[in-house]
């Protein structure tokens, strides 16, 4: 068959991880673990995986039966090390990439997982909290903001409330005016766009469009108006390899080929 | 030991480790008014909201992830019935290392930019002395009772987690008392052997309780998998209640909080079959090696 | 043969320790963990015993071989636990009791491990460095100052620096005014004479002789003006328990009882 | 991999866990002016000192306790051929914090109402913006490399100290890169059979060399006692040079440091009989059980 949308944003994912990088695997995101292990069975064999409170290497595992389960305690069993988790939030300024998701998203790559309404009192909507985005956020060297959902109600002007900042209120500079050590996010994904942040502004930006969409469809989802440039690159064709290795070693229950 | 209107500390970690027997006896006797101090949380905030006995909650997290990314009472009782002292997971552990450390306040970079200095009645601006931005000072929270879940101890109440221990260990820390409910008790001996192991010393532990199972129906580290389907059971019951529909939960409190007289009373309440089929290895396993 | 002084000491030291109380036992000196292990052999058996970066419970070791040798890595085969050095100094609020000494002492309890002379370029004697003494007295729910050296040399008006803050500049909210959160120093122990702060002032008091010791001596022992209180009690007598379990199960090669 | 002028870390506690194998090499090459962060020190600072490598010193203690209350080369020259920067146990830790979390300052107890504050020329007062007195505020401590000593590690990097870790994990973390000796490299599978005593990660390891005996004259923990007649011997090599007579001291440098080729050529010249003695068990060890 045909790769996928979801696929092609997995191997996106796989190509911007180096090896020897450390990254962090969350749970609960199952395209962005694809891309992150894809890079490690195939170009990234010697990056540190961390993993709930576990360091791992696991890239001499065949397959993976489920990548659901990938970020759950049975990890344990591959572990080189288990770290504190206060030694852990302490030191994510070492860390190299990690993902953010959202109930909303603005313009400037700020994310909120608070909630959704204007008096904190009477909430249309209460999020989960802000798990450790807020510092995460703040301090790692760059980070990926991924969403399923490339909707208008995702995709706000503005959010109602940050709970990790991206490019504040806009601006190169945004970040250092307030201080943050932490890189900023470099990317946004999902199964029908992948964008990135406009020099200067820091305003959203289209980078890809993942057929079958369109650049108007991509446009319609979101609720801003987003920075199209004048000439879009195709989305850069998957390898026989990357084709290979996701199918047969890191998605083997087709997660990312389901629907189509 | 733990009286109405007490900053209470709960520890584990979403659904995992979670110190569900403590919190139930808790709930039996619908202690009111608590502050409780989480680290990221699972559905015993959704109950505990739905029960009326939280007035100020400082978690970075309720929900169950893949099971429910929400917890719905929560959700909808929130900022109405409780207050929110949002917070970030490391703006969590910040509070009780300036308990810890007996410090006026640490800063922190997480809040900066973001709502939490909105929504976080606690924080506060502090200048930076070396001519930087300035960053958010984050003062201690004083903890009455922590409690925790954990694997082993010895009667001294030596604690071993045999894994990753979450934020327990900062909890114990900043507690005045702290109590633990672990799998097994295991002789002095045995936590000797392995000191390194050892998360909570004695000297932290106020008392400490065997409670097989006693993390049901979140996983216990080493012990048993989470009850996925008790956890289920509950968002529908939580459904319900959010829509309109006491009855269910009435029914779930009745059955899991009031009428197991214990421990053994609430296993049975649960059913021993699959409570022990919790603690079998999964078979479809991931990968190899 | 007669209690000696420095077993008189080791007795007053242990009976300012409480059951179940959280103790430091530091490395080098004998007479304060002859005090401290007495205690625990006797009265108190909770005793949580920190010993470098290991705690342990001793009360049930029948005797001790070489006082000098419990504080050192050996004694990690009673350990019950070992904590991150970190975690141990993050958390010295929480620890009951312990010593600190001093090349310098002063009228007010301040203490000084890092050198004498006026200019920090120029010492007449550098000394070993603070080790943890300035944030664990500042912090420690109460400390003893223990010296061999009962010498006008090292108790002298004032410190040439400050390590360890005792009193400050006197007063009894001294350290409350520093915003301190620890209770500062309790007694300063010596052989001869065990000396505590006047309320009020803060300045080191007389409190117990120990014979042959003279009031006369130990009042030109110190470079400052003790105080001496109207009327003065004699060294409470030791118990046949404590004089027993002292030379049998604590100090057996007779450390205290040297040179009597 | 140091350069002169490098702020170096280094590892251990006093007389344990002493980097002494990659010193010795730091010393045969003569690295100079370097900056020295150190957990409380043994008489390697004194030696560095003596050869005039440090430029800036902060480490809470210079000694090697019941053997030297301080280090008399070091007492000698402070001040004059190198700077201390004043600092005690936990102020020391909290630079490296300050640097682990990327911020600009911690706030600390310890320097208040004492001569740090004088003698530290990087500490700042704070306020308090919850309003009680003001506190010191510590800067981040940036360290080019770290060197620590520690029992076991994998070709990966993954060390374990199988004991008390002092402040080498800290020292890791806030370190740009980290080199550290082990006693022996022991197979990946090893060190994941026991992944709780893994105190470094990989990813914080640059190198890893395997030193057996590579503290000594220091003890390794789990290995072998510290060589107190070798302190011993140093101590009066250092009090002849305090006093005016270089000649032990260059006879010390030449046979220990400059003419062993290796670490091999290094414990020939201390005496292997030595050398194995120091591992073996004392037998009037304290006490019973």
């Amino acid at each position: 068959m045909q790769v996928t949308p979801k696929e092609q944003v997995a191997v996106f994912i796989s190509r911007q991880i180096k090896n020897g990088q450390y990254v962090s695997l969350g749970t609960n995101l199952p395209i962005p673990s694809a891309g992150v292990l894809l890079a490690h069975l195939t170009h990234a064999p010697d990056l540190s995986l961390n993993i709930l409170s576990y360091f791992t290497n696991l890239s001499s595992i065949d397959y993976f039966e489920d990548l659901t389960q990938i970020a759950n305690p049975s990890v344990a069993k591959w572990a080189d090390s288990v770290m504190a988790l206060e030694t852990l939030i302490n030191s994510i300024s070492r860390m190299d990439l990690c993902f953010v998701g959202g109930v909303q998203i603005d313009n400037y790559g700020n994310s909120n997982l608070i909630g959704v309404g204007q008096d904190p009192r009477q909430l249309k909507f209460r999020g989960p909290g802000p798990v450790g985005t807020s510092t995460i956020m703040s301090t790692v060297k760059k980070y990926f903001i991924f969403t399923n959902a490339l909707t208008p109600k995702v995709f706000v002007e503005k959010c109602d409330f940050i709970s990790a900042v991206g490019w504040g209120n806009g601006g190169d500079d945004a970040r250092r005016q307030l201080g943050l050590p932490g890189g900023g996010p470099e990317y946004v994904i999902t199964p029908q766009a992948i964008l990135d942040f406009e020099e200067g502004t820091k305003r959203m930006r289209l980078k890809y469009v993942i057929p079958p969409a369109t650049i108007e469809e991509v446009k319609g989802c979101v609720g801003f108006e987003l920075v199209i440039p004048d000439s879009l690159e195709a989305f850069p064709e998957l390898t026989a390899e990357e084709i290979e290795v996701l199918r047969n070693r890191v998605d083997r229950k087709g997660l990312l080929r389901e629907g189509h | 030991m733990i009286n109405n209107g007490d900053t209470i500390g709960i520890g584990g970690f979403v659904t995992t480790n979670k110190p569900w027997a403590f919190l139930r006896a808790l709930m039996r006797v619908r202690k009111k008014d608590l502050t409780v101090v989480a680290s990221p949380s699972g559905l015993e905030i959704d109950l505990m909201v739905a029960m009326g006995l939280i007035k100020t909650l400082m978690t970075p997290y309720v929900g169950a992830e893949a099971i429910a990314p929400v917890g719905p009472i929560y959700s909808k009782q929130a900022g109405k019935s409780f207050t929110i002292e949002e917070t970030d997971l490391m703006t969590l552990a910040t509070m009780l290392r300036a308990r810890i450390q007996a410090l006026p306040f640490l800063p922190a970079w997480g809040p900066v930019g973001t709502s939490l200095m909105e929504l976080n009645s606690k924080l506060r601006w502090v200048e930076d002395p070396f001519g930087g931005p300035p960053l958010v000072a984050v003062p201690p929270v004083k903890i009455d009772v922590a409690i925790i879940h954990a694997c082993h101890a010895d009667k001294y109440g030596n604690v071993q987690h045999l894994g990753p221990c979450f934020l327990d260990p900062m909890l114990a820390q900043a507690a005045e008392k702290v109590i633990v409910q672990v799998e097994k008790i295991v002789s002095n001996e045995e936590i000797r052997r392995n000191p390194l192991a050892t998360t909570i010393p004695c000297q932290q532990v106020t008392a400490v309780v065997q409670a097989p199972y006693g993390a049901h129906p979140s996983a216990s580290q080493n012990y048993y998998r989470l009850d996925d389907v008790h956890y289920r059971e509950y968002l529908k019951v939580a459904k319900a209640f959010v829509e309109g529909d006491q009855t269910l939960l009435k029914d779930y409190i009745a059955r899991y909080i009031d009428q197991p007289k214990d421990l053994a009373g609430y296993l049975e309440a649960v059913g021993m079959e699959k409570i022990l089929n919790l603690g079998l290895e999964e078979c479809s396993d991931a990968g190899n090696t």
